[in-house]
């Protein structure tokens, strides 16, 4: 239990004050903003790429952090999506808002499917059941060839735009998909903490700290992990709308229970209910294993240490690790 | 019957092939605070979950202000006021005091909102004030609760369900693992606080719930075998086999 | 200076400043290759269900480079190599990598069909210089076709197309049965054979698929035992051809049933390696023979090197750099001369360890010599022994 | 007739092997309610290891005591350091913990044994097939299911039915208890995780004649016996028997009727039997107040 604790406690959310928070948001802004004057184009496609599934991890966090709800089933979401608003794409094009309506939407249908079949397990049953509901979404996927391109997932997609009704602005450029990721990705994060700090957010905590309490109180368990899922898969799947045009390809491989587990690895090396560290786990994964591997073929190696290092030395993640180094701000 | 609040009519449940309650009744009454008690495994909480919806019984109904509830589910009952607490803290220990109080004050009414309205959210926060003010916590309001001491985490624990404005409140066990002085001082907050609330409170120390208790039933082995005032259950005989004349040990 | 000693000089100016965030925010140190060096950068599976035929292939491209002494028409070559983890999401961000940030000249490499069309339009929109060594999709030589993509290897269409003239030519018009891996792969090559065998006059009959990674092959192998086919046409790739062939071997259906294949399922060096006499006996079209005329030195360098003949993919990294090679030489080393480039390799066919090569000017897909392999008993074990040659076979390119 | 009857002991025997793969992870389940995810790896060395002896030339029976040992081995050695200071953990810490060392010896073992596929040379007397009627059926495959029936009752009856059974389950439930009686509760632990991670290896060894051996080998072994005991319900003996044998037939047979749906077969009726049973087929009753 005081794992769930230690692992968790930040997930709470007493905000920082406020001053400090605009502080840190406006250096955040600065710093994006400064981004395309020194990256390269392959860089800027990168950094909207670590945004993109960042924002994804993120809806994750939700679970993990604030429902204490492992999932295993996470890529389909956000792979659902992704497919959806490709396939979507071909016949009516890749408009911004229509992609990331469709992606959103497909995302919720497909937590709500989830949901039904997940809701009465906890724990490692809920788990394995996620694992397995996202497996039959992905064998769905696998075999639909004439829709999905089977294994060879699909490619030759159009260009991202945006409908302005006078005019309509071409979305293909590497900057164009940075800003639209940081969109995005700074939406996600609104759209969570929102979720988080409201009632229903503070009541999906009291789920995951004392069920019995709840049902006891009068709140409904499966309805707030409901919701949860709903909130989570909206935001994966908006995520995932965007992940095909940014790529120029989406494949069965976005939808599997290993992008799942390295989902999970990501949000617990970034750090577990705080959000934000979603993005941090997300770059230093994405990181190592498009950089180390140019050097190594152990770099999976690499990864496996530091995750087991984060696990064992700061199971709170990278984000509190550093927080105490510096500020003392890891214990209260 | 007026006056009934709660009628237990001839429950029963068995786990597979073990009977943990047989045929049992009990009632209580508006404004009653009932005593329960009983040797270990004699089905106390059992009858608790019973009535607040966890388990279903395998035969017998239960009745709330007259209307059978023995279907319902857990969340309706407790919309109903039928509120119960856990042998075990059963309090959020990373959220502060204040935010325990308003989990529970929020979950008739806004406990599903997404987007709050702020009115609605600071008059419920109004209202965990005022109880943590009459209960003498109101110092520590912003605290966490897991940094509190147990004694104190009982009381917020007990203030939780308080909160909720239950018609009928169950107690199980609050007093278990608290001193003999913490123990007094949490009857003395529920009594405080629970104006016309009827209770029942399942205890192991006798001498609070002989102190406190209008009457006082006992069951032995999931069945009832006495129901009476304070001072009938002493002069009990099949009470006094069952339990008290069992000494201490039976109580450890 | 070998191909070895240049990678890992890459380590050390890596250590030397480098670091992965400097990379990532303009890696300034390796930014822009040396003066008149050349930068071929390769994207293979070292990592995931591919990893063994990715370092194959490695080996393959490496083992090239130091026999031209790392030098290709006057110019220093610099390799890179990535891993993809024959994931499409990964080959696609390795691809944009080599490109956008090491700015490499030539791109290459690729295993998995999947990768392979993932960074069809990636490279076609970088404009850059691309050699698909192994990945191959039919697709890739008809609608997916790029100007500035090359591939210097079959197309599934190739393989099962001449599979099903010669088993309707020489092993049997009926009793056929089919079993295929249950992705894109299997179904083009189960699919090409049976089309081919069919208009040759061949009838087939049941047609099986297991799911891709199928352990048991148990119930499956029961079927066929109930059936008795005269032939089984199979396509399995990697673990799955070392588990079916295995597994038909346990059964003792390997005595009975004459097994005809399609490339990977009896790979010399992934799979007979491996399953060695349960294969004996196998029939297998490829374009790639380690008994083939053009492959014998080779075959015996490689042998020399790895300790075991070569397969597809170790010969495919090799081809790769022979076809380069001879791209560049043809247009004196000037890789920016795209266009030149292209038509000069285009004009003429290229000698490699497959055999002849020459490009489909329609799609720049490589024209082959595709053979028929009997695995037989050999010094080296069981072998890939070539027993016909189909010359010249041409995918039926965009208009398919 | 002789079709089905193969086809039947064609699912017993890819059953036994998901039981076998399953049974150490749910001893550990069971015994210590730790979850161990680095078991696939403890197969996967079981799988090289006797791939290994087996082709040394050495008697080949040996093959699988020493797969047993040297997975034993390695299980030993983790239990010391980082298992036991998670044994307390929530099963969540458990699952990261030792999923990322599962990734680690995933690595590791591809740089020892190499990336290329592996298949043990079986002794002329494990290779034969017998003929059910007129079909053929591989004596292998008859050994697994002899020597898995065989391993789970032995393992039933130390569990259940002697006092070293009853002493390791009492470990779990008061750990103080059992050291007031004067026995030594770490090293229990100790030689549980070992036998646990020594029957890993066994299964590894015994699955290698049918599976190969190759770097992810390990992973796809663990998601499956992962997936049998909690559908079996954690870690009880009886419900990793009963999935095990559910999902064996269920894959055998929908590969038998519909092959291209089998996967989405398999996993639905696994996914149905944890909504109709959220605690898993065997549940172990728990006081939840």
């Amino acid at each position: 239990m005081s794992d769930t604790v230690k692992l968790q406690d930040a997930a709470n959310g007493r905000a920082p004050a406020p001053s400090r928070q605009i502080l840190a948001l406006g250096v955040i802004a600065v710093l994006a903003a400064l981004l395309p004057l020194v990256a390269s184009d392959y860089q800027l496609r990168f950094v909207a790429e670590i945004l993109i599934v960042g924002a994804a991890v993120l809806s994750l966090d939700l679970l993990v952090g604030y429902g204490g709800l492992v999932s295993l089933g996470h890529a389909t979401l956000f792979g659902g999506a992704a497919y959806a608003a490709a396939v979507a794409s071909r016949s009516l094009g890749a408009d911004l808002t229509l992609m990331v309506g469709i992606g959103t939407l497909t995302g919720m249908v497909m937590a709500f499917i989830t949901g039904i079949v997940v809701m009465r397990t906890i724990a490692l049953f809920f788990l394995i059941l996620t694992l397995i509901v996202g497996q039959i979404f992905w064998e769905i996927a696998f075999h639909w060839r004439d829709v999905t391109g089977g294994a060879d997932g699909m490619r030759g997609l159009p260009t991202l735009s945006l409908n302005l009704g006078v005019t309509k602005l071409d979305l293909s450029s590497s900057f164009a998909l940075y800003v639209t990721a940081a969109v995005l990705a700074f939406a996600a994060w609104a759209v969570a903490r929102s979720f988080v700090n409201a009632p229903i957010g503070r009541a999906l905590i009291g789920t995951r700290e004392r069920q019995l309490r709840m049902s006891a109180l009068g709140y409904d368990i499966a309805r707030i992990r409901m919701m949860a899922l709903l909130a989570s898969g909206a935001i994966a799947g908006a995520a995932g709308s965007l992940y095909p045009f940014v790529n120029q390809y989406i494949g069965p491989n976005s939808m599997q229970w290993t992008f799942s587990a390295m989902m999970v690895v990501m949000l617990v090396i970034g750090g577990v209910g705080s959000l934000y560290g979603a993005f941090i786990g997300t770059a230093v994964y994405l990181g190592i294993q498009t950089y180390i591997s140019s050097y190594t073929d152990r770099w999976q190696l690499v990864v496996g240490l530091i995750f087991v290092l984060t696990v064992m030395i700061m199971p709170r993640g990278i984000v509190h690790g550093v927080g105490s180094l510096f500020g003392g701000k890891g214990k209260q | 019957m007026s006056g009934d609040l709660l009628r237990i009519e001839n429950v029963g449940i068995a786990f597979g092939g073990l009977k943990v309650l047989t045929d049992v009744n009990l009632t209580v009454k508006q404004g009653e605070t009932m005593g329960l008690i009983g040797p270990n495994g004699a089905g106390k909480t059992t009858l608790f979950n019973i009535v607040t919806g966890f388990l279903s019984p395998s035969h017998g109904e239960v009745v709330f202000e007259g209307n059978r509830i023995t279907q319902t589910r857990t969340a309706q009952r407790v919309r109903m006021g039928i509120v119960r607490t856990f042998q075990k803290s059963m309090v959020f220990p990373d959220l502060s005091v204040m935010e325990n109080l308003a989990l529970a004050l929020r979950a008739r009414t806004h406990g599903y909102a997404w987007w709050r309205s702020g009115a609605a959210l600071a008059a419920a926060d109004a209202k965990a004030l005022e109880i943590l003010r009459k209960a003498g916590m109101a110092d520590r309001a912003g605290r966490v609760v897991s940094s509190m001491s147990y004694g104190d985490q009982r009381i917020v624990d007990v203030l939780i369900s308080l909160a909720m404005e239950p018609k009928l409140l169950l107690l199980d066990e609050p007093t278990a693992g608290l001193s003999k002085a913490e123990g007094e001082h949490l009857i003395e907050v529920i009594r405080t606080l629970c104006g016309n609330t009827s209770l029942v409170l399942v205890a192991h120390d006798l001498d609070i719930v002989f102190a406190v208790c209008d009457r006082v039933a006992v069951l032995d082995l999931g069945r009832m075998i006495a129901c009476d005032t304070p001072d009938g259950i002493r002069a009990h005989e099949g009470a006094q086999a069952a339990y008290l004349g069992k000494g201490k040990e039976a109580v450890q | 200076m070998t191909m070895k000693d240049a990678i890992t000089r890459r380590r050390l100016i890596a250590a030397g400043g480098a670091t992965a965030f400097a990379g990532m925010l303009g890696a300034p140190l390796i930014a822009k290759a040396a003066n008149g060096s050349l930068r071929i950068g390769m994207v293979t599976s070292l990592s995931g269900p591919f990893a063994g035929l990715g370092e194959a292939m490695r080996d393959g491209i490496v083992m090239a480079l130091e026999e031209y002494g790392n030098e290709i028409a006057g110019r220093r070559i610099e390799l890179i190599v990535e891993d993809d983890q024959a994931k499409p999401d990964e080959g696609v961000r390795k691809f944009r990598k080599l490109i956008g940030q090491d700015n490499v000249d030539i791109v290459s490499g690729v295993i998995s069909s999947a990768v392979a069309l993932a960074v069809r339009d990636v490279v076609t929109e970088a404009e850059a210089l691309t050699f698909i060594s192994a990945g191959s999709a039919n697709a890739l030589a008809r609608d997916a076709a790029s100007p500035l993509v090359f591939r210097p290897t079959k197309t599934n269409w190739m393989l099962g197309h001449t599979a099903g003239l010669w088993a309707a030519e020489k092993i049997s018009k009926t009793g056929c049965l089919t079993i295929g891996a249950d992705y894109a792969a299997g179904r083009e090559y189960i699919g090409d054979f049976v089309e081919t065998y069919t208009a040759q006059g061949g009838a087939v009959g049941q047609q099986l698929w297991a799911p891709l990674g199928t352990t048991d092959f148990g119930p499956l192998l029961t079927a066929i035992a109930s059936v008795q086919p005269e032939f089984i046409y199979s396509f399995f790739a990697g673990s799955d051809a070392v588990r079916f062939l295995r597994q038909m071997k346990d059964y003792r259906l390997h005595e009975k049933v004459k097994v005809l294949g399609g490339g990977a399922l009896f790979d010399q060096e992934d799979v007979i390696a491996t399953v060695k006499d349960a294969a004996l006996g196998g029939l297998n079209t490829c374009n790639q023979s380690p008994t083939a005329p053009a492959s014998q030195a080779f075959s015996a360098a490689y042998l020399a090197r790895r300790g075991v003949l070569p397969g597809e993919m170790g010969t495919a990294g090799y081809v790769t750099a022979q076809v380069i090679k001879a791209a560049l030489e043809r247009v004196g080393g000037d890789v920016a001369a795209k266009d030149q480039l292209k038509e000069n390799l285009l004009a003429l066919p290229v000698d490699t360890v497959f055999g002849p090569m020459s490009f489909d000017p329609r799609n720049n897909q490589a024209i082959l010599d595709i053979y028929v392999n009997e695995i037989t008993e050999s010094a080296d074990g069981p072998v890939n022994q070539v027993i016909h040659t189909y010359q010249g076979v041409q995918d039926p390119g965009p208009t398919a | 007739m002789s079709f089905y009857l193969v086809q039947i002991l064609n699912a017993l025997s890819f059953s036994m092997l998901l039981m076998l793969t399953g049974l150490g992870l749910s001893v550990v389940l069971s015994l210590l309610n730790f979850v161990n995810l680095t078991h696939g790896s403890s197969f996967l060395l079981g799988a090289y290891v006797s791939i290994w002896w087996l082709g040394s030339g050495a008697p080949w029976w040996l093959a699988f005591p020493v797969a047993f040992l040297a997975s034993a081995l390695a299980g030993l050695v983790l239990e010391r350091f980082p298992f036991r200071q998670f044994y307390t953990r929530t099963h969540l810490m458990q699952v990261l913990l030792t999923y990322g060392l599962s990734v680690i010896f995933a690595d590791l073992m591809r740089w020892g044994f190499g990336a290329q596929i592996a298949s043990p040379e079986l002794p002329e007397i494990l290779s034969g097939v017998i003929f059910v009627f007129d079909m053929p059926f591989p004596i292998y495959r008859l050994f697994i299911i002899v020597f898995g029936a065989v391993l789970a009752l032995a393992l039933w009856f130390v569990i259940d039915r002697t006092i070293w059974g009853a002493v390791v389950r009492a470990c779990v439930t008061d750990r103080r208890f059992v050291e007031t009686l004067g026995l030594d509760t770490k090293r229990i632990f100790t030689i549980v995780v070992a036998v646990a991670a020594g029957l890993g290896g066994l299964s590894g060894a015994l699955g290698a004649g049918v599976l190969s051996a190759y770097p992810g080998l390990d992973e796809e072994q663990l998601i499956l016996a992962l997936i049998v005991v909690v559908v079996g319900g954690l870690g009880t003996f009886r419900g990793t028997v009963l999935s095990a044998l559910l999902l064996g037939f269920t894959m055998t047979f929908t590969k038998v009727w519909i092959p291209e749906m089998s996967n989405v077969a398999a996993l639905a009726i696994m996914a149905l039997m944890l909504v109709i049973a959220p605690q898993g087929l065997v549940a172990r009753k728990v006081r939840q107040v």
